[in-house]
């Protein structure tokens, strides 16, 4: 057992020519800094403290060391071991981790938000399991976004609901409880189909190859099930995805949960979590099931669409700054949902991007949002006002970031918002363009909001708000830095993640037989008939 | 020297960076100069670009420079590269040759304001940005530099954000202008799904080659985003608000530059709108036509504005309504022509005005201006010039480009071109007499800033006769004490009787004689006491008729007061409307007012009104219409336009055609000369509150989104809260339900259990019996 | 002639009783009866079916199916016995404090 | 002709029985010795019976060595199965004994209660579970049984002074007994259809001849189904077990909750997946019905339960409806699973119930929510180990009871049953939720005031602790045990003397 336990921590992922098992230790090192943190006895706050922020910078730094060995032009998997440890014999399950360009970035996403909501926020109470379930989250986090076993996505996708439960649920605010448990439960409820889906598959695999495995490369190149099972499989995941991600009209737990949590606790589960849900229609949507992800494309670009709209529409009447923010994600979500399922080169790379991106701007929002929360002690909309006049630099970030979510140019928001409607206009024009208005309401609510908060004349008590503080200053840079390289100069990111869409869509092509990609076709024609097909710019799909 | 470009957004950049970093510290004015000299330097870039695109020979005058690949996904590139070529440059020349010298007036304007520095920040952050708009060489670059202009605009007009009313301003010009860009966006994925490339070159090369209805389709969300930024009708309803903005700002953004872009776009895409023109001509005529009425739904409204920056926010409207048009008929050349003159007396005006809400204490209502031609000379001087010029006065700037702009829509021929061309020269005669009405209101007359105005009188006479009338209310309160005091008087009189006829029996009742003597004197104390109260009686009798006598004064002065109030109020025709007797009661504002002596302002305001002056008056030169020598503008754009556009009519038409402008122009003047300077008519007449509200529209845009709009929203919040969420958490209860009901067959009894086992045993069998069956 | 049939009737009838009897009687004895009666109804069977089938297994069985029965009427004797201690004339039904 | 190979003398292979023979002497030594010498120390009398159920444990390894060279066998003409199956359940029914008698201790004497029928009633009932683990005779199956349930009856009716005990050991009883009625029918039945009572010899029937639509076959099966998921607590056989839970002393209902269920397993596992996989078509379908039936009952009255021990019972019905997925299965793979699950609930539910016997307080009677609130405050230590079982009750990755779910809900899947497999991962969700409000009123809410101050007898200590061990153990490395549990099975498939 112990040589077992060394294999699975220390055996080399070869890939690039790495022995060391950097993808592993991502995983590993949050997870032994948790149980660091746990044997720290509890007076020693500033210690759990340094633990946890250590594991994370140290996580943080292996990831951007991925990033910076990660090969541009190859859109396979990289770092992965090419024979894994086996975990289940009888089941054929194994440790199998690996990134390509599209779980990269939202590796290093985690390995760069989780540190800085560490610094950001010191918790009300109890540090120690706060500490350690924040940690032990992104082991969690990062297993997801690495693993090539179906087991461990299905393991690992559930375990992260324990520390966000116990986050929500014990450092939260107001009924903390109901919305942890809601958050908990609704997640719970919507993956639980997806294990009967998996082992479908995986078996229906074994019945035709002989091999029980749930490697989800060699499943996906087998695609060894009819095209109903596939569909119908296909929809136990995609309600899982929903939920998480989350779609309408299966939302409403985030809501209540992003209210709810504790400040790092909406960075992360904005940040992060959510991707969770995106990252799974890209990795076990499309590429494990092509057929069917062509098959329902358009419903879930309505369903996204709807998310833009209605997500928007919320926004702009709520009366609380970090329910309203909230609302904002969903829709910037469906944003992401559309570009998916326009499958379009471009849309589905704007959707990789704008996961990063909405994770940046929204977790820098929630920051925002969070420390204003401790100063003045209400997020009532109606309650504060006037505020850039005694915090102009907290009134000068916030515009940035928010000018960001609204999709400025020049800021990260716009570049994935745009390819994603480009490519999605590409598809579908009539519901691109629809969806593009979510761009005018984007404007509408945050502005709002911002004019009723931080313009006008000081209102209530809190007429001098207190201005950012040094530390904070220190974890806004970062993100804001970002906001702007990535705003100003996208194409490193774009050039990394775009082989592996690439690779993506021929997989689709191959395997779907009447479906092509949707591609921008010149229209060289004075005469009329062509004209609906100009219009329709290829409507590969339908 | 072409590369010299990299340099025009580069230096005011790095100025915008700099007072980022250190702007506090700089403070004023050093942080303005600064600024100033970026903004200076960046057009020195452009003149020297300028120079460098002269030395090219004509047909390599189209240079693109790329800096590198901005957003490269699949098959979509965009690139952050410069269109170097004659239009952009000649945008160039006076955006940055304007904005320095708007920075150097701000220097002035904005003294002794808090965010000194910040301002400049954004004005260098505007003019990067803008550059950034005109020079990018395909439409996602120049998508970036709208956006980016438009951002600054909504700091700058919210820039004195305490007050409620400037941040919702800056919030409805962000986005209003967003609903344009919607189209903007949208003709961007058009362009890349149609013809597979965004890049500038490209679209006017193939665009001879698009369907016709992507085509139209392409043109027309372009135009929708030009709506936004170029405010024409339906969308332009932010721009007069915007004027909440400091004055620089408005001079700069809102009527020099950024509002132009518009019309620089279209022009920048000149070869699908030609192709339009040639096979979708509803598409251009729904340009031309928008332009128009724009132009002259804005004249109308410019008619009855009594702010003086009102005035000119709208005739901006109108203006933009006028390049709209030119582009619509296909005569580019003409739009950059208006927009370059348009761009030197347009922002001459708003520096003027500036400069007079300056000197006037901030007050921007022009009934209360008058005389300040002598109070503030550079200023009235350089007013006037500009409003000669936008009169269509010649040979002032803006007559030529205007007549070059009737001129096409004339050329357009059919009675679709005579109608445009007529509403245009309508549009002139208005726009010659609202702005000589404002030149006469503020600049001549007599100086009245120390009289009141209509409300203020309206207040000292309702003043006057609440006084009145208080003191008649003191009067009858006095009559009433005196009333009660005669009556207390009255009781006096009654007891001292008593007393007396007491006093009476008792000298007729007693005997004895000592009695008799000590009753003797008793009836006379009671007699005493009697007269005495009887006096009282008297004395209260007078008190009351004089009291009552008060009251009847005061009464009528009350009622003359009224009569006289409503005769000053509404003043029979010939007779002033003045505050007369009541002048006691006018508000302290009036006072405070009539104290303010104007002053003109420093040589940092003074120095640009000048320059812009002289520009003003000569601008005509870069587009004479004699011979084709002298169409230096044409000539220099040409290379930047797809097709070459020549005017068909005869010399005498076009002479015809200007001489019948000249007259509508001064037909417009002298209209105001009568009424505003002779008071020859009642302004009240022209002045009608519709206009004044620019025909309800905005409020009822306003009311829309405050009304039925915002229910919407409401009623989808209200929906998620309850149906959608109500759904999950129904389902939550309708578990615990179904709990509770199982819960109640587990009641205890072992023999109701051993009964649930029996049954399910029976169950089983028949299951089994079934198989058997089966 | 006699086919096991006949005995299998005969002792799913006794066996339906005895589950008849359980299911309706309160005394907590008479209810061990009927479980009696149950048991033996099963013994009749397999005596029949070992009879039918003509092989001693099933006629063995029978014995420990006696002996098992024997030793369960001591247990539940035990307990009754016990609960009686604490609560006379106790009936099954009385027996409900646990429940929900 | 039958008669002429009547019973063949039985030749007797003596080590095959070790673990039988270790904990049943050992129980009757036990009780012997205290007739001769009275009140003996508890310590002693807990320290043998543990000993005891060592021996077999120890047995049973080198047993397995042995089976790994000879494979499996059977001895006692066929009527005792010795086989991986039999020697891995042995494992798990001797250390549900072993933690039982564990917790028995320190409950004792804190009840004072004299103590040494309860352990040797425990060791009995194990051995009688072992007999039914190993029986491949029906008989003698029916035999263990019968030894198991008669210990376990007088084991819950032990606490002399809560009535509730005796009215759970007389319900446990009249059920117990009733039910145990029909199987004996049913084995009755199945004699008459196959003309044995041995597994082998009706496999073999079956094998051989296809009896098709046999009334007196499917009959039997339905009543043994009857009475086996009685046993293991089956809806709509399930009603006895609520009340019994809560009634019966905790220590007991832990071995309930883990021997006898073992047990029952062993036999379904055994009869039907094993013996009757031929017909597995006939009876599969209702065994789906009673495992859909079983998991949604079991959560669904879980949630509304305000007793923490009675919820608790309902939650190990719906465990109940999990391993009834392997059994449905019919498959190897199903075998695996259930026993894995079997293995690991074992050390969960003892775990649990350790809690609450700690808990729970003097006379053994408060299970209200108020008795575990704030826990993790009032006792750390406690608090996290309970988090964990919670955990893997509620099948969170990275515990035992994850993998035992995956195991299950995979068996059932490759055999194509999707819809009980689907109702299973709703009844998990329902499930969920319970368990978290357990975790909620433990670690979200503060201690009851005059919370009396906890402290943990050494003994269940070390139930915890190795509780909490096996649990993250298999749950981080679940190959280690997996394993066992494949190789636990071929033989029991092959199942030939």
């Amino acid at each position: 057992m112990i040589n077992l336990a060394n294999n699975l921590l220390f055996a080399a992922e070869g890939g690039t020519e790495v022995s060391f098992p950097v993808l592993t230790s991502l995983i590993v090192i949050p997870f032994l800094g948790a149980i660091g943190v746990a044997l720290v006895p509890k007076g020693r706050v500033e210690v759990h403290r340094l633990v946890a922020l250590m594991a994370s910078v140290v996580t943080g730094a292996m990831s951007v060391w991925v990033l910076l060995n990660f090969d541009r032009n190859d859109g396979g998997f990289q770092f992965r071991n090419p024979d894994p440890n086996v975990w289940i014999e009888s089941l054929g399950i194994r440790w199998d981790l690996a990134v390509d360009g599209i779980s990269l970035f939202l590796v290093v996403l985690t390995g760069f938000l989780f540190p800085l909501a560490i610094v950001g926020v010191k918790p009300e109470h109890s540090p120690k399991n706060y500490y350690a379930w924040i940690i032990l989250l992104e082991a969690g986090v990062m297993g997801v976004f690495m693993t090539l076993d179906l087991f461990f996505f299905f393991v690992f996708f559930e375990v992260v609901l324990v520390p966000m439960y116990f986050l929500i649920g014990s450092w939260g605010h107001g009924n903390r409880i109901y919305a942890a448990t809601k958050f908990f439960i609704f997640t719970m409820f919507g993956s639980a189909l997806m294990l009967v889906g998996i082992l479908a598959i995986v078996f229906l695999h074994e019945d035709a190859t002989g091999i029980v495995t749930f490697d989800v490369v060699a499943l996906a190149e087998g695609q060894n099930w009819g095209d109903t099972v596939g569909r119908w499989v296909f929809l136990s995941f995609v309600l899982a995805f929903s939920v998480k991600v989350p779609v309408f009209p299966v939302h409403t737990w985030l809501p209540d949960a992003h209210t709810e949590a504790p400040t790092a606790g909406s960075v992360i589960l904005a940040g992060v979590m959510l991707k969770l849900g995106t990252y799974g229609f890209f990795r076990y949507g499309l590429y494990l099931f092509p057929e069917a992800a062509t098959w329902f494309a358009p419903v879930l670009m309505i369903l996204g669409t709807i998310g833009i709209l209605y997500g928007a529409a919320a926004a702009t009447m709520q009366k609380d700054l970090k329910r309203l923010v909230a609302y904002s994600s969903v829709a910037h979500l469906g944003f992401i949902v559309l570009g998916t399922f326009a499958i379009t080169t471009e849309s589905l790379t704007g959707s990789v991007s704008q996961m990063v991106n909405h994770g940046l701007s929204t977790g820098a929002l929630f920051f925002l949002v969070g420390w204003m929360y401790e100063r003045t002690k209400t997020r009532q909309i109606s309650e504060l006002g006037g505020i850039q006049k005694s915090a102009p630099l907290f009134a000068g970030f916030f515009t940035l970031v928010m000018l960001s979510s609204v999709g400025l140019p020049g800021l990260n928001g716009f570049v994935g918002e745009f390819l994603i409607l480009l490519g999605a206009f590409v598809a579908n024009p009539w519901i691109a363009s629809v969806a593009a208005t979510g761009v005018i309401f984007a404007a509408v609510y945050l502005l709002w909001a911002y004019q009723r908060v931080f313009h006008g004349k000081p209102r209530g008590e809190h007429t001098d708000m207190e201005e950012l503080r040094p530390s904070e200053l220190m974890v806004l840079m970062p993100m804001v830095v970002l906001i702007v390289f990535l705003g100003v100069y996208p194409k490193p990111m774009l050039e990394r993640i775009e082989p592996s869409i690439e690779v993506l869509v021929a997989h689709i092509d191959e395997n779907v037989d009447d479906w092509t990609e949707p591609t921008a076709d010149v229209l060289i024609a004075e005469d009329s008939h062509d004209d609906e097909e100009g219009e329709e710019g290829g409507e590969g799909e339908e | 020297m072409i590369n010299f470009v990299y340099l025009i957004p580069l230096f005011p950049l790095l100025g915008c960076v700099t007072l980022m970093l250190v702007g506090k510290k700089m403070g004023e004015p050093s942080a303005g100069y600064f600024a100033t000299a970026a903004s200076g330097l960046s057009f020195i870039a452009t003149v020297v670009t300028f120079f460098g695109l002269r030395a090219l020979d004509v047909e390599e005058r189209q240079v693109t420079k790329t800096l590198f690949e901005w957003v490269p996904a699949g098959n979509f590139s965009a690139n952050a590269g410069f269109l170097v070529d004659p239009l952009s440059v000649a945008m160039l020349l006076f955006i940055t040759g304007i904005g320095t010298l708007i920075h150097l007036y701000s220097v002035g304007y904005m003294h002794g304001d808090e965010n000194f520095s910040k301002f400049f920040l954004y004005l260098n952050m505007f003019i990067f940005a803008m550059s950034i708009l005109v020079l990018g060489d395909n439409l996602l670059l120049t998508f970036l530099g709208w956006e980016g202009v438009g951002a600054c605009s909504y700091f700058l007009v919210s820039f004195w954000f305490s007050e409620e009313k400037n941040a919702m301003a800056g919030k409805k010009a962000f986005i209003t202008n967003r609903v344009g860009d919607w189209g903007f966006m949208v003709a961007t994925f058009l362009a890349f799904a149609s013809i597979g490339s965004i890049d500038y070159l490209t679209i006017n090369g193939t665009a001879a080659q698009l369907s016709t209805p992507v085509l139209a389709a392409m043109v027309l969300l372009l135009f929708v985003g030009v709506m936004g930024k170029s405010a024409q009708f339906p969308l332009y309803l932010w721009l007069p608000d915007a004027m909440a903005g400091p004055t620089p700002v408005s001079a700069l953004i809102h009527a020099a530059t950024m509002v132009t872009s518009g019309v620089y776009l279209l022009t920048r895409v000149n070869g699908l709108v030609y192709e339009a023109l040639l096979h979708a001509q509803w598409v251009t005529n729904i340009i031309a036509w928008v332009g128009v009425g724009t132009a002259f739904f804005a004249a109308t409204i410019a008619i009855a504005q009594t702010d003086i920056k009102k005035v000119l926010a709208y005739s901006t409207v109108s203006q933009l309504g006028y390049m709209v048009l030119a582009v619509g008929s296909g005569v580019f050349v003409a739009a950059i022509f208006h927009m370059i003159t348009h761009a030197f007396f347009k922002a001459l005006l708003f520096l003027g005005s500036g400069s007079v809400i300056h000197g006037m204490d901030n007050d921007q209502d022009m009934r209360r201006y008058g005389g300040l031609r002598k109070l503030l000379p550079i200023t009235s001087a350089t007013f006037i010039i500009g409003w000669l010029a936008i009169a269509g006065v010649p040979p002032f700037a803006g007559f030529w480009s205007k007549d070059e702009i009737l001129l096409s829509a004339w050329e357009l021929g059919g009675i679709n071109g005579k109608l445009l061309w007529f509403f245009g020269l309508i549009t002139a005669l208005m726009t010659g007499f609202y702005m000589s009405r404002q030149v006469f209101l503020t600049f001549y007359g007599d100086y009245r800033f120390g009289d009141p105005d209509k409300d203020e009188v309206d207040q000292a006479w309702d003043g006057y006769i609440a006084h009145a009338e208080a003191e008649k209310d003191e009067a009858i309160t006095a009559r009433e004490a005196a009333a009660t005091k005669l009556e207390e008087a009255n009781v006096a009189v009654e007891s001292r009787n008593v007393a007396f006829a007491k006093a009476q029996m008792e000298v007729t009742q007693t005997t004895s004689e000592d009695d008799l003597a000590k009753a003797q004197k008793a009836l006379d104390t009671a007699s005493g006491a009697l007269e005495k109260a009887e006096a009282g009686v008297v004395s209260a009798q007078d008190e009351l008729t004089a009291a009552s006598a008060l009251v009847d004064v005061k009464d009528q002065a009350v009622s003359s007061v009224k009569s006289e109030a409503a005769r000053r109020v509404e003043p029979e025709p010939g007779e002033q409307r003045t505050a007369g007797a009541a002048s006691d009661f006018l508000p302290d504002a009036v006072a405070k007012r009539a104290e303010h002596h104007p002053h003109e302002s420093g040589w940092q305001m003074a120095t640009p009104l000048v320059i812009l002056a002289f520009l003003s008056i000569v601008g005509g030169v870069i587009q004479l219409p004699f011979t084709s020598e002298v169409h230096f503008l044409e000539n220099w754009l040409e290379p930047a336009l797809t097709f070459e556009h020549k005017f068909a009519s005869s010399a005498g038409t076009k002479v015809a055609l200007a001489v019948v402008a000249i007259i509508a122009g001064a037909v417009g003047i002298m209209a105001a000369v009568s009424v505003y300077l002779r008071n020859q008519g009642d302004p009240a007449k022209i002045e009608k509150q519709i206009l004044f509200d620019g025909w309800g529209y905005d409020r009822a845009v306003t009311a829309f989104m405050g009304g039925p709009g915002a229910k919407m929203f409401d009623a989808i919040t209200w929906l998620d809260a309850n149906i959608v969420d109500g759904m999950v958490n129904g389902t939550g209860s309708l578990v615990r339900g179904t709990g509770s009901t199982v819960r109640r067959f587990q009641n205890g009894l072992v023999r109701s259990y051993a009964m649930s086992i029996t049954l399910g045993s029976i169950g089983l069998l028949v299951w089994f019996v079934v198989r058997i069956a089966a | 002639m006699l086919t096991p049939t006949y005995y299998l009737v005969l002792s799913a009838l006794v066996f339906s009783i005895g589950a008849f009897g359980v299911l309706v009687r309160r005394n907590p004895l008479i209810m061990f009866m009927c479980v009696e009666l149950m048991l033996n109804a099963v013994n009749l069977t397999f005596i029949g079916l070992a009879w039918g089938l003509n092989d001693i297994g099933g006629q063995v069985s029978v014995f420990f199916v006696m002996v098992v029965a024997a030793a369960e009427v001591v247990v539940g004797l035990a307990i009754v016995v016990a609960i009686m201690r604490r609560r006379d004339g106790a009936t099954a039904d009385d027996l409900s404090v646990l429940r929900g | 002709m039958m008669l002429a190979q009547v019973i063949p003398s039985p030749s007797i292979d003596i080590e095959v029985l070790l673990p039988m023979l270790f904990m049943g002497v050992g129980g009757l030594l036990i009780l012997t010795m205290t007739s001769v010498k009275k009140d003996l120390p508890g310590w002693f009398v807990t320290s043998w019976s543990v000993a005891a159920c060592a021996g077999a444990i120890i047995s049973a390894i080198v047993l397995w060595n042995q089976f790994g060279d000879d494979g499996p066998s059977s001895t006692i003409a066929g009527a005792v199965g010795f086989d991986g199956f039999s020697i891995f359940l042995t494992v798990v029914i001797a250390s549900a004994v072993a933690m039982a008698s564990l917790l028995a201790h320190p409950y004792l004497e804190r009840e004072e209660l004299e103590g040494v029928e309860l352990h040797v009633l425990l060791l009995l009932a194990g051995t009688g579970g072992l007999i039914m683990a190993f029986g491949n005779d029906l008989i003698v199956f029916f035999l263990g049984l019968e030894t198991l349930s008669m210990a376990v009856y007088i084991l819950s009716a032990m606490h002399r002074r809560r009535i509730q005990s005796q009215e759970a050991g007389m319900k446990y009883f009249v059920l117990g007994a009733f039910s145990s009625t029909f199987l004996l029918y049913g084995i009755a039945l199945i004699y008459g259809a196959t003309g044995t009572t041995n597994m082998i010899g009706i496999r073999a029937v079956l094998d051989n001849q296809v009896i098709v639509e046999d009334g007196l076959l499917l009959g039997g099966i339905a009543l043994l189904i009857v009475g086996l998921t009685f046993k293991v607590g089956a809806v709509p056989f399930h009603s006895w077990t609520p009340d019994v839970y809560e009634g019966a002393p905790t220590p007991v209902v832990a071995f309930m909750a883990s021997g006898v269920k073992a047990a029952g397993f062993a036999a379904l596992l055994r009869i039907l997946s094993t013996t009757f996989q031929p017909i597995v078509d006939d009876w599969v379908p209702a065994i789906e019905v009673i495992a859909a039936l079983t998991l949604l009952i079991g959560a669904l009255s879980a949630i509304v339960q305000t007793n923490v021990k009675r919820m608790l019972a309902y939650s190990s019905i719906s465990h109940a409806g999990f391993i009834l997925l392997g059994v449905l299965a019919a498959s190897e793979r199903g075998t695996a699973a259930a026993l894995f699950y079997l293995f690991t609930y074992a050390f969960l539910v003892s775990g649990t119930m350790a809690t609450l016997t700690v808990v729970a307080g003097q006379g053994d009677s408060d299970f209200s929510f108020e008795s575990i609130q704030g826990l993790g405050r009032r006792k750390p230590i406690l608090g996290f180990a309970m988090m964990i079982f919670l955990f893997a009750q509620a099948g969170i990755p990275f515990t035992s009871g994850f993998v035992a779910k995956f195991g299950v809900i995979a068996a059932a899947v490759d055999s194509q049953n999707y819809w009980v497999a689907g109702v299973a991962m709703i009844s998990a969700v329902i499930g969920a939720f319970l368990y978290l409000r357990i975790l909620v009123s433990m670690f979200l809410q503060d201690p009851v005031e005059d919370a009396p101050a906890l402290v943990i007898p050494r003994t269940i200590g070390t139930v915890l602790v190795s509780a909490v061990v096996v649990t993250i153990l298999f749950g981080i490395f679940p190959g280690l045990l997996d394993g066992f549990a494949q190789d636990a099975l071929v033989a029991l498939t092959a199942g030939t003397p």
